[in-house]
């Protein structure tokens, strides 16, 4: 095949003042010593800057206005996760905006009038796909059973982000063999049934949840939920890469501070080459991923997800884990013995690497899925 | 899988007029096109390593031109088209696509032209540039010296003023077609004791036909020609030759290296470099063979082939993304400045990669039969060198990046 | 995949003599080894953060030194075995395979032991020796400072002589055990005025009981203790704690770090690291999914875990191949000096490897109960970094094999 | 499965006086300027030199000493054959070493006597292999068929080795769906029969050849040609990355004399850690190389080659081959524009790593090929 390459990158005036103003917020709200403050806290985000956030109209951005919403776009909230993660401000708005964007393209239109105003108030869902360790499953061996007792789910779901403060969740399950998306209320749950996790990511926050014996009614049921899930997984993927990407320039900029004010043999440690030329491919492989996210972003529209957009998406989310997996990796090497503190950055980059890079599928899972795209 | 090329689009459609011209160009391409000359065609002007490679890029540039399709955005009265730049964008994005040979007369199109353009007098414009486009005058660059590299404060070739010449005594290095050209952009020292070493240099648009000028053909690693060293010996130019005033020539040779980085607009346009994509790539997976299998088949060289297909979109969106500031706010020259490091290594590393799929064919070379696609990839390999070395290699333009763009601090 | 450790192999087999002693350690081992504490076990001596952590090893080493199977080839009279070298290398080898705990005394064993015996005066070797094999005395390493990172030549922690007595003050920082430790090995300065930096400094023996001297705990970036700064306000410590000869304290520094890397002998043996192998790594690749199969299917990461086993096994080969001059010619030094570069290298990317082998499990940390391994892979990838970091930087370590195996210039 | 590393390494006093005689022989014989001096030659090699390494035995080296040989064993040849890459040394050596073995191991007791005293004395053969670019193909399309005129080969070999001075080849044929090792006089070959061609490495010589219409003898059939066949790709993998060693050191040597005379903006280049560093890699990786080659050399005897031999033979082509293409490229670009050169000698090594990539076999067949050696 000779694929034509779709380069479109589009930005307007609009996004740049949405881009500046959530830097500002960003900065402003989440400095290190604020993200700091929050790393044993139990939800792991200030609720003040969360109903900040959704004052601002962040949480109905990517929604129609007939729902609450400014009718931007998912594309739209591509700078805002962006400045996110340059600042580390963790809040459930990657968790709700997935499940926002899983109703708006997969939920009926009742489904969609009765939850997705709320959402655009800050109502928050959480999406819950996992059986396993393993991302790129398209199996699940969570059910929705038929019973006398009514439709009743089975199974367990791992790592569900924000799992304590989300209102609902999104459920992937199998009913009769086809794959559906269920909303569980969090008052449905059991006693007992969330169980939260330790990351190494100290910013972030997710529990296995168990779903067995859940009554759904008929209206919970995403009606189109096959599509939805493809297209879900590369949203998810897409805002991974972009929160991914801004904390890969958090990370350069904190090697760059530092090599540019501490000595060492009397030297600036900046001037030793075997530490800018590193440095010079943080930035180049940062760069690549932000190309990517707002490449997306332009492409990515309400409807259907085309081949030109999954490609992007996928593009998108493996060059942003693999730069920030270099920088992470990088930062805490080039502070030498400071680096290798917790007082230091450097660690809160390094550990949310390995957060992201398996987030919405790794790397090799999506080159894997993008080869028959490319090559054949 | 084609022969076509890899096509890039951009968002932005053509206006109704912009397509016209442009269905113009691709009609124009499809007749005009030259037959296979019957050996490789050079994929940049550094391969020019014969008179008859010369005479069919020369003819073929002054089709092009003639047709206006070269020097578009040019002044009128000095052979361009006085046309928007957007044009000759345009023009060459299709010649690019449809694998025309090369405008060969790089140094005069890309480098010496847009100079004298921006700061010429009336006489240099008048003098040089419908040669430039034409391909009547070839240029050559005279920055670099024999043992001094990318360093151009080293400079030794000296430049004395003589009544109303100037005698040069010296010798240049990497002269591509030093040996064809009629002129040179000559960087040579016109003041030994200026303080600060930069300061003494001066900027010449020297012919090169002068008696004392004299060059020697240098053999590349892939056993062809292209590039000179020329010598000067009490060699006697004009002193109108002189551009600017002596003393600027460090500050007018950094300007025309942006115009080579493009970080500049100017060109005259025209396509300089046959360029290989990830799609003439992948046929090569798609046509050999590998433990009996296509190799395209197999999933290790799927996945190799997939990061390089990443990187190379990445480089692609780096243009579109360049235009954008909001998204390039926190290191605003960062792609520009990185351009050519991110170009040439992806290219090197990718032309090196394309002889491991070959297999037992990686070991032919041009002139073989058998060699895949006449042995072009192993010739663009090496190649390729020229453009990691040339123009400030990849180890200083890691340390230019590094400096001007992070304000890492100097070695 | 059993969960038994790698297995090397030389070719020449043991003796009848040997064979016996190897199956005793192995027996030994097999009855002695302690249950699970309920911990993950530190893999090294960097990550003792809690006296609970600590007695378990004390006790833990005392036991393998009451073996004799600890300090073999010290001498007798100071609680050494007074046995041949390669006894003790069959003891650490099979304890290594066995992964029993490490023997955590490490900066007595491998640094200050090895040094006293090789220089210490007969006082020193009364003093000191016994309490390292016993692990009563712990001892820490006090190099380097605050600010000042490999750089000895910058240390600041002034010693003056004041009768019977020298004056310490200043801090040092990276001190493993340091809250824990009787005596430190300790760098300071004792003449400002030395034309080279390097001959102000002197070596101590230093107790770390002394008024004045305090040492403060450092978190590491995995959430663990096991480090500490020390701080030394007009602390006093006997004259008879400098070794050797004021103004040597380079030189005897220089030799202790070559005990530590490896280039010299001496050391009292047990096993110091509690390493991953490839084969561990093996066992996550089987034992998790991805794509709806068991990763250890998926070709690309069969491709890259072999590239890792190659790179494991041309690490344990060098070993070998430093003992033939023959075969090391023509860079004598290199595969010693480069060995602590090499593995430490390689031991950060596999390890950083592993984590991408784990799919979302890899978000986990040790303390829940699904991490994989008990977040093992996570923390020693983390802690990799003091390998990287510590004992001159892998940047350093590289311009050391370029200088002094390439002979390559200095900065 | 655990497996258990094999980590011999053994080096005789004996073997020590033969690596030392051949370094002195190549450097004596070998300088760059002989080497530059045969690229347009049409043989490659110099007739006396090689006369010399047939007086000096080293044809016979590897050959039980009933056949006139020294008995030493193939890894004695790893010494000889490293010092060859590092000089560059090139002459028949490895195409008749590689044919000796096959006969060895392969060839009937009649077979054997008849031809390997022949080849002790300097007798070449050469191994035509090859039907297509696929040095992995374990099904050649070249057959011997029996007709009424007797056994009659039909088929191309490709890229065969010292082709127009070779005295015989043993050519892969399929023979009723088996493959055999077949012998073929040079003089059997028909007229035209023999196709040079054109090699990016000019110190090596290779000819593709027709053998169709050759009439075999019973005799000339190798009666253990399975087996052979599988021992004689390894052992010319060794060699091969033998010989890669040899010229990676080389390389490597070049630069550092390069990067310690050479100076630019005031100071030697290879002070510039964005030099050394990569050189001191260079160095890692040849070290490495060279580790496998004579771990293999250990390992390896007259017996069929067992697993651990396998694995060393197979890590140590993946291992020189990359060592070699990374010194190579490295090499071209650290002497900076002098590297764009036909006269500096990195040309050389560039043009080599190329060859002896794919040479029995590439990198990543290799680990394919090791993959359930070491995993399963």
């Amino acid at each position: 095949m000779t694929r034509t390459a779709n380069l479109s990158i589009a930005f307007s005036d609009e996004q740049a003042m949405i881009l500046d103003a959530a830097k500002d917020f960003c900065r402003d709200k989440s400095d290190n010593t604020a993200v700091r403050a929050l790393l044993s806290s139990d939800t792991g985000f200030n609720p003040d800057i969360w109903k900040d956030m959704i004052a601002l109209g962040w949480t109905g951005l990517a929604l129609p206005e007939h729902f609450g919403g400014f009718q931007m776009g998912i594309g739209a909230t591509v700078p805002l996760v962006e400045s996110m993660g340059k600042y580390m401000l963790c809040t459930p708005f990657i968790s709700a905006t997935i499940v926002a964007q899983a109703i708006l393209r997969g939920g009926s239109k009742t489904q969609q009038a009765e939850w997705l105003p709320a959402m655009a108030k800050g109502c928050i869902g959480s999406l819950a796909l996992l059986d396993n360790e393993d991302w790129g499953a398209v199996t699940t061996s969570c059910t929705l059973t038929q019973t006398n007792d009514g439709l009743i789910l089975n199974g367990k779901k791992l790592l569900v982000n924000d799992a304590t403060v989300a209102d609902f969740f999104l459920v992937l399950a199998d009913f009769n063999g086809t794959p559906v998306l269920v909303r569980v209320e969090a008052n449905q749950l059991a006693e007992g049934a969330v169980k939260i996790k330790t990351l190494v990511d100290e910013t972030k926050r997710a529990a296995n949840i168990d779903f067995s014996d859940v009554i759904i009614t008929d209206d919970a049921i995403l009606p189109n939920s096959t599509n939805t899930l493809i297209d879900v997984r590369l949203i998810g993927a897409l805002l991974i890469a972009a929160e991914a990407t801004g904390c890969a320039a958090a990370a350069l900029n904190t090697v760059v501070d530092y090599l540019t004010t501490r000595k060492q043999f009397g030297r600036l440690i900046g001037s030793y080459q075997s530490l800018k030329h590193p440095t010079v491919d943080m930035l180049i492989q940062m760069d690549s991923a932000r190309s990517f996210i707002y490449h997306a972003a332009t492409l990515i529209n309400d409807g259907a997800l085309d081949k030109d957009t999954e490609i992007a998406c996928r593009m998108a989310k493996a060059q942003a884990a693999e730069a920030l997996s270099f920088a992470g990796d990088r930062a805490v090497q080039f502070h030498g013995g400071m680096g290798f503190t917790y007082d230091c950055d450097a660690m809160l980059y390094i550990r949310r690497a390995q957060w992201a890079q398996h987030q919405y599928g790794d790397p090799q899972h999506h080159r894997k899925m993008l080869a028959p795209l490319l090559l054949d | 899988m084609t022969n076509s090329a890899y096509n890039k689009t951009h968002k932005s459609a053509d206006t109704a007029e912009l397509a016209d011209f442009r269905r113009g160009v691709k009609d124009w391409i499809k007749h005009n096109t030259p037959a296979d000359p019957g050996f490789l065609l050079p994929q940049t002007f550094m391969e020019v390593g014969s008179e008859q490679v010369l005479e069919f890029l020369r003819e073929w540039q002054h089709k092009v031109w003639s047709a206006g399709y070269l020097g578009m955005a040019w002044p009128k009265q000095y052979g361009g088209g006085g046309m928007p730049r957007k044009l000759q964008q345009i023009a060459d994005s299709e010649m690019k696509k449809a694998r025309v040979p090369i405008c060969f007369n790089v140094i005069g199109l890309g480098w010496a032209g847009p100079l004298i353009i921006d700061t010429g007098t009336d006489y240099e414009k008048e003098t040089y540039l419908k040669g430039i486009l034409s391909g009547e005058d070839i240029w050559c660059q005279g920055f670099s010296e024999p043992n001094h590299g990318s360093d151009l404060g080293s400079i030794q070739t000296r430049a004395e003023r003589d009544g109303n010449e100037y005698i040069i005594n010296g010798s240049k290095i990497w002269t591509t077609m030093g040996n064809f050209a009629k002129y040179m952009i000559l960087l040579a020292r016109t003041d030994t004791n200026a303080e600060r070493r930069y300061n003494g240099l001066s900027f010449f648009l020297s012919p090169m036909n002068a008696d004392g000028i004299t060059t020697s053909p240098i053999q590349k690693l892939t056993g062809d020609y292209g590039f000179t060293e020329t010598f000067f010996t009490d060699a006697r130019i004009p002193a109108h030759c002189l551009m600017g005033e002596e003393g600027q020539g460090w500050r007018i040779a950094m300007r025309t290296l942006q115009y080579e980085r493009g970080a500049e607009a100017g060109a005259a346009g025209g396509v300089s470099i046959l360029s290989t994509v990830m799609n003439d790539l992948l046929r090569i997976a798609q046509d050999v063979e590998r433990d009996g299998q296509p190799l395209m088949q197999d999933p290790v060289t799927r996945d190799n082939l997939v990061k390089f297909l990443i990187e190379e979109q990445a480089l692609y969106l780096a243009e579109p993304r360049m235009k954008i500031p909001a998204l390039c706010a926190d290191y605003p020259n960062s792609l520009a400045l990185s351009s050519k490091l991110r170009g040439t290594e992806f290219f090197r590393r990718m032309r090196q990669y394309s002889l491991s799929l070959q297999g037992a064919s990686s070991a032919l070379y041009v002139g073989d039969e058998d060699a895949v696609e006449g042995g072009f990839w192993q010739r663009a390999y090496m190649n390729n060198f020229s453009t990691t070395i040339g123009g400030g290699t990849s180890q200083i333009q890691a340390n230019i990046i590094g400096e001007h763009v992070l304000g890492l601090p100097k070695d």
